[in-house]
């Protein structure tokens, strides 16, 4: 039956998210109410920070998640919320400028249906809620980028991201049936799941089973879109550049968290035993991603472009890490557990995107029609490092901080992400060739990333400053939204500690969630079969994971 | 039997590509009936023949696989016809057949639904929307003359090759899957709609509720697209020119 | 129904779905390309309808509904987009946005 | 521990807050005011010393005395080090990087002995040069510098680099700190970077660095890699149980070899040796890696070309970092790892040999040079030797002596020359001024107090400390490197009052555009009369009292020494080496003497017969210009390393213009050429781009599902 009290509990930082936005929608009959979005947009994060705060008891979790059979509550949720909302807080007071008087209601509340989507995008367990929440990570994006500019990119970008989006929708939703199919589950993990379903038929079932790779792969190749991964990255650059950059700011890293999420628990459907077909698929996706992305950024010369394809690069990083999974031990540090590795990335990522392009907003172009043309080209930004030297500086910083350079938090996220594949070459025999040429290559894209990023740093403060090329926006806001992001940069190189513990106990956690399902199926058997033994579930339930691989 | 019935899905697929590349609008060209004729009626012989061989024994067969080739000899021509209302109405077609399909199979409360959601609804904003548009003729900018674009197909060759092999890579896949003891088993339940309302108040409950937000969110971003006040006509010129926004300088 | 009805809706279904696509890749009126990814949508509720006949429950035809949902939402979002693309540039042309390149 | 722990962690934040402070509203607000907020961040810092020195000492004192009631009650201790525990123990500041399963790396400090002492060096004299600079930083007028806010953010960021250094808990935080001022040092070098000079020897000292670093690096690496720490005391204490093991203490040691060397089960005899030997192998590349480092830093012979170059910086930089504090680091380090280089001979006979080689060098460059701070800085190379020839004589605490007594005398030398350059209007060429006696009377005495100092003159502070590293060098195994020591004596008791001689005895002349000579203002005769005195009296911690004949009362190896003894234990216990008997009374008399004669043959050459320096240095036929021109060095790295290195470039570059060279290109530009691929699928309409998706999806497919 419906338990409606569970969910409730369980649900809390959504429910106070998207009531918040819906309140926040109301507002927006009245001039003077809706002055007032941020502040609610403030109020309705707290609220979900305090909900999800509460959340990290894990005694109430238990209890209440027992009934939930939809929801996969735990500490991986609540990471990725905590995450989103802290980014997505600032997102929020970023994009504070952009939306015209009337808008400004739907503005701050679609922002927050998106923030909301990523949250249930972690915590769904079914096929179905994975997917609605996907959608509403991004039919808000799609509105959001129409809405946030007058001109003719804007609209050109809205064309292309959501014509594209929803034949991307289409390709994972026939991905998912597929799994379904396959299987005959809709439920992702725990008793009577497909990822119980991929153990039972033991780790031969992936090589043998043509339609459950489909499954996968198209899964993952419509997640691709989110991600901005090879194949499917040829809208980023004219998306981002069409959108207002404090909403591309947001591009870069909602859709991309939530793709990512997704992705990782698609490929943990697999019980992450990549021995096989899929191992070669997100090898070439990775190698791919990484370089198309780093080359084509290397192309360009309008910097908002420039960042959009190495944002692909970045995916091609994480994807990288994807293959890797929780590593063999499945703990441990982000050294060597590659979804920790992606969370704490992923975190230190979205932060020196929004900083970059929040800096980029706030170098505005003077004399232009529209209020909120942001700088653009590196011309534009030529000598701000004298004209304005403190958002140069944060510019600075977060650039750094996606090149991975020592001293910002971007450097460990790529130490992490590396170690945790240097890590399981060992690990993995089998593929420690194939492993190490792709360390190579990502070893080759680091460096012309770094190449591209110094022409930033370069145009900032080593070109002379042009007269009237631009202006500050006047948006307090926006400015202290940089002045956040550019300090966390360094701020996480010397405290990672916090976020990196938190990251790991996040994969550990999801982790688990693979190995109870494990557990339970096997208990399950044992049942039938009529075994009594005391010492086994105990054994089990102290190395889940191993016991069930053993148990193969 | 299933070992053949790869190539037949093979050759359905490349018949059916034929034909969908010739039947694709050419402009101003002649289109070549005859040849997308003769593939029509060749793939959908194959298709019948291959449907029949799949259902075996089954009595009562002929409705079912009339109607999967009406739909999707409908979406062929939705495809390919150069007038969009045309293609609207096939697409109509499209819908009813497959709603056929899903009431013979057991879903009746799902084709229902489509046929209402698809024909009542969704169709009709559809053609409004296209009436609309093509009322005034007098629009044309530096990128289209008039409505050519309805009668020029893009990339006819790599299109009809990516999707074609995507259909026969998935077929395959269906065709050659060892269903290795599952079997066909009636949905329990009896009323299908009723069963199906259960399922989804309480093992999907959150998933309904979050649809509703979904067609809410849709709701207010639609009404907030279209009230945006976008200046009209404003330049029909571009104010670059063309591919200007990545290549105003050297990258160096 | 024996075993094979749910092979056949699977095939319909994917002949469906690479329709829709060659229909979005081709087609450049804005309209079309979306009854297209409607197309696409139907060979994944007819797929999913096989596959719950397949397995014997409801579970296929619960995600088909929210296929539905989904495709009404698109519809609806993607119509209002359309419209406001229309009145900005007068064509329904998908290939008339291409400023941005490169 | 616990307020030892607080207070540590505010002696490199003061400054950094007083620099970041500095850096942020200097240029607006603050202007010429800035060196307020770095004094008042440093002197605070001074007061936190002061405080963890004395806590220091306190505990230390306990530790002795519970070592007495344990001597007495005839309780046997293993041995020394572990007497002390809780000074050599680290305490973690925060947990910095997880390493693996539940191993971090931590940010720690250690507050030891050894820590005290540099503390002590490095806080007061930077205070004192940073209130010497609010002085020098300016015109007579008293308008500051251009830069001058810049110059004091620098100096605090400097001192924060510093302090981390030596307060470092493990090798991660050491390396951090190296590197920092390695870069504030860059920094201040360069300050005067619109000089081509200066922006080269920045450079220059950035390049040879590196090198030295890399090695440093590798180094730190193969620690980690063989011990699975970084932190000293695990890192120490494995060393000297890998040394002592030997087949009978096996039992003994085993438990505790499982836990060093990773091992999972208990080994047996003879696989524990080979994974013992295998540790000894290492040791050896640990220290000489780690010796690079110092190499480097410290200037030690074939990495020394930056230093001298290094005095384009501003002079109170020179005094602070390029002679007092940061490149003494190098001695440092070595003192740190003690038992890491014990625990190898070849290190030590490399070091030491290194360190000889150096003084004797540097000092008869020294002998030929007319820049007084280039002489003070071939000066400073020659008494970095001195530390590391008694570094690789085991002589740890004679050398970390010299060291303290080094870094007053040192600073108040170069801290008058910058006197006597500010009064010249900047030059600096002592042949072209002389007899500023009477016009800098302060600058001028506390000079000479220096210089006696230098020179060794018997009763001042580098008397004590030089005579304690010649004398153990003579009694220990390389008696060659203290003779090398005492004739290096008598050539820096030389050099140093030919200097004096030349500046500030004879007749009085001035360069051109200098009318007369001014006494520098109170900012900076203050410092330098502080350093003077303790020039004077700084080597008396080290001396211990006794009754007795003329300079009988007084013998080396003093209280100084007892306190630093616990930190050296470890690698006395390695070295299994007596402690060096200091009854040689005789020495003193004999290098008293040395002293006396460089000193009167200086000022008889100098002032009496001006002329027999030109003769000495004609007749001396190639020797004298082999000095002069520094034996060629800069020139012989040229002609080794960078003209053949041209000429095969030129070579390379004339024979396979066509070949190489466009293959190079094409790698060079292998990111262009396919970008400009890619970038034709990025043609704007979606459909393509839709197409793009689709063709990409079913690539996959049909390599992942046939492949």
């Amino acid at each position: 039956m419906l338990a409606l009290v569970p969910m409730i509990e369980l649900l809390l930082p959504e429910i106070v998210l998207l009531t918040g936005a819906t309140v926040i929608l109301l507002t927006g009959v009245s001039k003077t109410l809706s002055r007032s979005a941020t502040l609610l947009a403030m109020l309705a994060i707290f609220g979900a920070l305090i909900a999800t705060y509460r959340h990290n008891n894990q005694e109430l979790l238990a209890t209440a998640a027992a009934s939930v059979e939809a929801l996969n509550p735990g500490f991986f949720a609540n990471y990725v919320r905590m995450i989103v909302l802290a980014v997505g807080l600032l997102i929020v007071f970023a994009n504070r400028h952009v939306p015209e008087e009337g808008e400004r209601a739907e503005f701050v509340a679609l922002t927050l249906y998106s923030l909301a989507g990523v949250m249930l995008v972690a915590l769904a367990n079914n096929l179905i809620l994975l997917f609605l929440a996907l959608e509403l990570v991004s039919v808000p994006t799609y509105i959001l980028i129409g809405l946030s500019r007058r001109d003719i990119e804007a609209q050109e970008a809205t064309a292309k991201y959501f014509f594209l989006g929803a034949f991307a929708a289409a390709i994972t939703l026939y991905g998912f049936s597929f799994l379904y199919g396959a299987t005959g589950h809709l439920r992702l993990f725990g008793a009577d799941s497909i990822s119980a379903w991929f153990i039972d038929g033991g780790s031969t079932a992936l090589a043998n089973d043509g339609m459950f790779l489909l499954g996968v792969l198209l899964s993952i190749g419509g997640l691709a879109f989110k991600l901005a991964a090879a194949p499917f990255h040829f809208y980023v650059a004219d998306v981002y550049q069409g959108a207002a950059a404090t909403v591309t700011g947001m591009l870069g890293f909602v859709p991309k968290f939530a793709g990512m999420v997704a992705a990782i628990h698609i490929v943990g459907l697999t019980q992450w035993n990549l021995s096989g077909p899929v191992f070669w698929g997100l090898w070439v996706l990775a190698a791919a991603t990484m370089t198309v992305g780093n080359t084509l950024a290397f192309m360009q010369y309008n910097v908002k472009r420039m960042l959009a394809y190495s944002s692909v690069a970045h995916s091609g990083y994480m994807l990288m890490a994807l293959l890797i999974g929780p590593g063999q031990d499945g703990s441990g540090s982000a050294m060597r557990n590659g979804l920790a590795a992606i969370l704490f990335y992923m975190a230190v990522y979205g932060i020196a995107n929004l900083g970059a392009f929040c800096t980029l907003a706030w170098f505005r172009k003077p004399g232009r029609d529209d209020a909120y043309q942001s700088a653009e080209l590196l011309e534009d930004l030529s000598g701000t490092g004298r004209t304005h030297r403190w958002a140069a500086l944060a510019l600075a910083l977060c650039v750094l901080a996606l090149m991975g350079f020592p001293l910002t938090g971007g450097f460990l996220g790529k130490l992490y992400i590396f170690g945790s594949v240097f890590a399981s070459i060992g690990d993995q025999p089998q593929h420690a060739t194939a492993l190490v040429v792709l360390v190579a290559i990502g070893a080759l894209n680091a460096a012309v990333g770094a190449a591209y990023y110094l022409r930033i740093i370069a145009s900032c403060y080593w070109d002379a400053p042009r007269d009237g090329r631009v202006a500050p926006t006047p948006c307090s806001a926006l400015q202290a939204v940089w002045v956040v992001c550019g300090m966390l940069v360094p701020v996480l190189f010397f405290f990672p500690g916090t976020l990196a513990r938190n990251a790991v106990s996040a994969a550990h956690d999801s982790q688990m969630k693979v190995a109870a399902g494990n557990a339970e199926l096997v208990a399950r058997a044992d049942e039938t079969a009529g075994a009594v033994d005391i010492e086994k579930p105990t054994a089990r339930s102290a190395t889940p994971l191993k016991s069930a691989r053993a148990s193969d | 039997m299933i070992e053949n019935l790869v190539y037949i899905v093979y050759a359905v697929t490349a018949l059916g590509a034929v034909a969908l590349f010739v039947g694709l609008p050419r402009g101003d060209k002649p289109q070549r009936n005859g040849l997308l004729f003769i593939c029509m009626a060749l793939a959908a012989g194959v298709s019948y023949f291959m449907f029949d061989a799949m259902l075996g024994s089954v009595g009562g067969k002929v409705p079912l696989i009339v109607l999967s080739l009406l739909s999707i000899g409908g979406a062929l021509r939705m495809v390919t016809h150069p007038q969009p209302v045309y293609s609207a109405l096939y697409f109509i077609m499209v819908i009813l057949a497959t709603t056929a399909i899903l009431v013979l199979c057991g879903a009746e409360f799902l084709g229902f639904a489509l046929a209402m959601v698809y024909a009542g609804a969704i169709l009709v904003t559809y053609v409004f929307v296209l009436m609309l548009s093509q009322q005034s003729t007098l629009h044309s900018d530096a990128f289209t003359q008039g409505f050519d674009y309805d009668r020029e197909a893009r990339e006819p060759f790599w299109a009809v090759a990516a999707g074609s092999l995507l259909a026969a890579t998935v077929g395959a896949v269906i065709v050659e899957r060892d269903w290795g003891g599952i079997e066909t088993v009636a949905v329990e339940g009896g009323d299908n709609t009723v069963a199906l309302g259960r399922i989804l108040m309480t093992q999907y409950a959150i998933s309904v509720e979050l649809a509703a937000v979904l067609l809410m969110v849709a709701m207010i971003g639609a009404i907030a697209v279209a009230r945006k006040h976008i200046p009209q006509a404003e330049d029909l010129t571009p104010r670059r020119p063309l591919g200007a926004a990545g290549r105003e300088a050297k990258p160096y | 129904m024996e075993m094979a009805a749910p092979q056949v809706l699977m095939i319909v279904g994917a002949l469906l779905f690479g329709i829709g696509v060659i229909g979005f890749l081709t087609r450049r009126n804005m309209i079309v390309m979306f009854l297209s990814t409607e197309i696409m949508f139907q060979g994944v509720l007819t797929n999913l309808v096989g596959m719950g006949l397949l397995r014997g429950d409801l579970n296929g035809q619960a995600l088909g509904i929210f296929v539905l949902v989904i495709a009404a939402v698109e519809a609806g979002l993607g119509l209002a987009i359309v419209v406001m693309l229309y009145r900005r540039r007068g064509t329904l042309d998908a290939d008339g946005w291409r400023t941005m390149r490169g | 521990m616990e307020t030892l722990r607080s207070t540590a962690i505010w002696i490199p934040l003061l400054p950094l807050i007083g620099s970041l402070l500095v850096g942020a509203i200097g240029l607006r607000w603050l202007k010429d005011r800035s060196h307020w907020l770095v004094i008042g961040g440093v002197a605070l810092a001074l007061v936190a010393v002061l405080s963890v020195v004395s806590t220091v000492v306190g505990e230390a004192g306990r530790a002795h005395n519970v070592d007495a009631v344990a001597a007495n009650e005839g309780i046997e201790l293993a041995h020394t080090s572990e007497h002390d525990s809780k000074l050599s123990e680290s305490f973690t500041i925060y947990k910095w990087m997880n390493m693996g399963a539940g191993s971090w790396l931590d940010v720690s400090f250690r507050v030891d002995q050894l820590t005290s002492v540099m503390l002590l060096v490095v806080v007061p004299i930077g205070f004192l040069i940073v209130c010497y600079s609010v002085g020098y930083m300016r015109d007579h007028h008293g308008h500051p510098e251009r830069g001058y806010e810049r110059f004091f953010a620098f100096l605090g960021l400097f001192l924060f680099s510093m302090t981390v250094l030596v307060l470092a808990g493990n090798f991660l935080v050491l390396f951090v700190g190296w590197e920092l001022v390695g870069l504030s040092s860059f920094l201040l070098i360069g300050f005067y970077y619109q000089k081509p000079e200066a922006a080269k020897a920045a450079r220059k000292a950035f390049i040879v660095n590196r090198v030295g670093d890399f090695g440093f690096a590798l180094g730190i690496w193969l620690i980690y890699l063989t011990f699975g720490t970084l932190d000293y005391q695990t890192v120490f204490d494995s060393v000297s149980l890998a040394m002592r093991f030997d087949g009978d203490n096996y039992a003994a040691i085993v438990p505790q070899l499982q836990g060093l060397l990773g091992t999972e089960r208990v080994p047996d005899v003879t696989a524990a040796s080979a994974l013992v030997l295998q540790v000894q192998d290492r040791i050896t590349w640990i220290a000489l890696l780690l010796f690079c480092g110092a190499m480097g830093k410290s200037a030690q012979l074939p990495l020394h070309v930056w230093l001298p170059d290094a005095m384009e910086g501003p002079t109170p930089v020179s005094a602070l970092i390029h002679a007092a504090t940061m490149v003494t680091a190098g001695v440092y380090l070595v003192a740190r790892c003690s038992v890491i280089f014990a625990a190898s001979p070849v290190a030590m006979w490399f070091v030491g040999s290194i360190g000889a080689a150096t003084a004797l060098f540097a000092a008869t460059i020294a002998l030929t040079q007319y820049d007084m701070k280039r002489i003070l800085a071939y000066s400073t190379l020659s008494q970095l030797g001195y530390m590391f020839l008694a570094l690789g004589v085991g002589a740890f605490d004679s050398a970390v002596f010299h060291l303290y007594t080094h870094a007053f005398f040192k600073a108040c030398l170069f801290l008058g020359a910058g006197s006597v350059m500010h009064a010249m209007d900047g030059v600096i060429d002592v042949t072209k001024f002389g007899g500023l006696k009477k016009d800098l009377p302060i600058t001028y005495r506390t000079f000479l107090i220096s210089s006696l100092a230098l020179a060794g003159v018997p009763l001042l502070s580098a008397f004590w400390s030089k005579d304690e590293i010649i004398h153990a060098a003579l009694a220990g195994n390389m008696p060659l490197l203290g003779w090398i020591g005492l004739l290096t004596a008598l050539l820096t008791a030389f050099y140093t009052f030919r200097m004096v001689a030349m500046a500030f005895w004879g007749p009085k002349m001035l360069p051109a555009g200098v009318e007369h000579a001014h006494e520098s203002g109170r900012w900076m005769t203050v410092p330098l009369m502080i350093l003077a005195v303790g020039a004077v009296f700084a080597g008396y911690v080290g001396v211990h009292f006794k009754s007795g004949g003329f300079l009988g009362f007084l013998e080396p190896h003093g209280t100084f020494h007892h306190f630093l003894e616990p930190v050296f234990a470890g690698a006395k216990v390695v070295l299994a080496a007596a402690p060096i008997a200091h009854e040689g009374h005789a020495l003193m008399y004999w290098s008293s003497a040395i002293a006396f004669l460089g000193i009167t043959n200086a000022w008889y050459f100098y002032t009496k017969r001006p002329t027999i320096p030109g003769a000495i240095a004609l007749a001396s036929g190639p020797i004298y210009p082999l000095f002069k021109n520094k034996y060629y060095v800069d020139e012989i790295y040229d002609a080794i390393f960078v003209q053949p290195l041209r000429k095969l470039g030129r070579f390379f570059f004339g024979s396979d213009r066509y070949g190489i060279n466009s293959l190079l290109f094409v790698i060079g530009n292998l990111p262009r050429v396919l970008g400009f691929g890619l970038r034709t699928g990025q043609q704007g309409a979606m459909q393509g781009y839709a197409l793009g998706m689709i063709l990409g999806l079913v690539a996959l497919l049909w390599f992942v599902l046939q492949g």
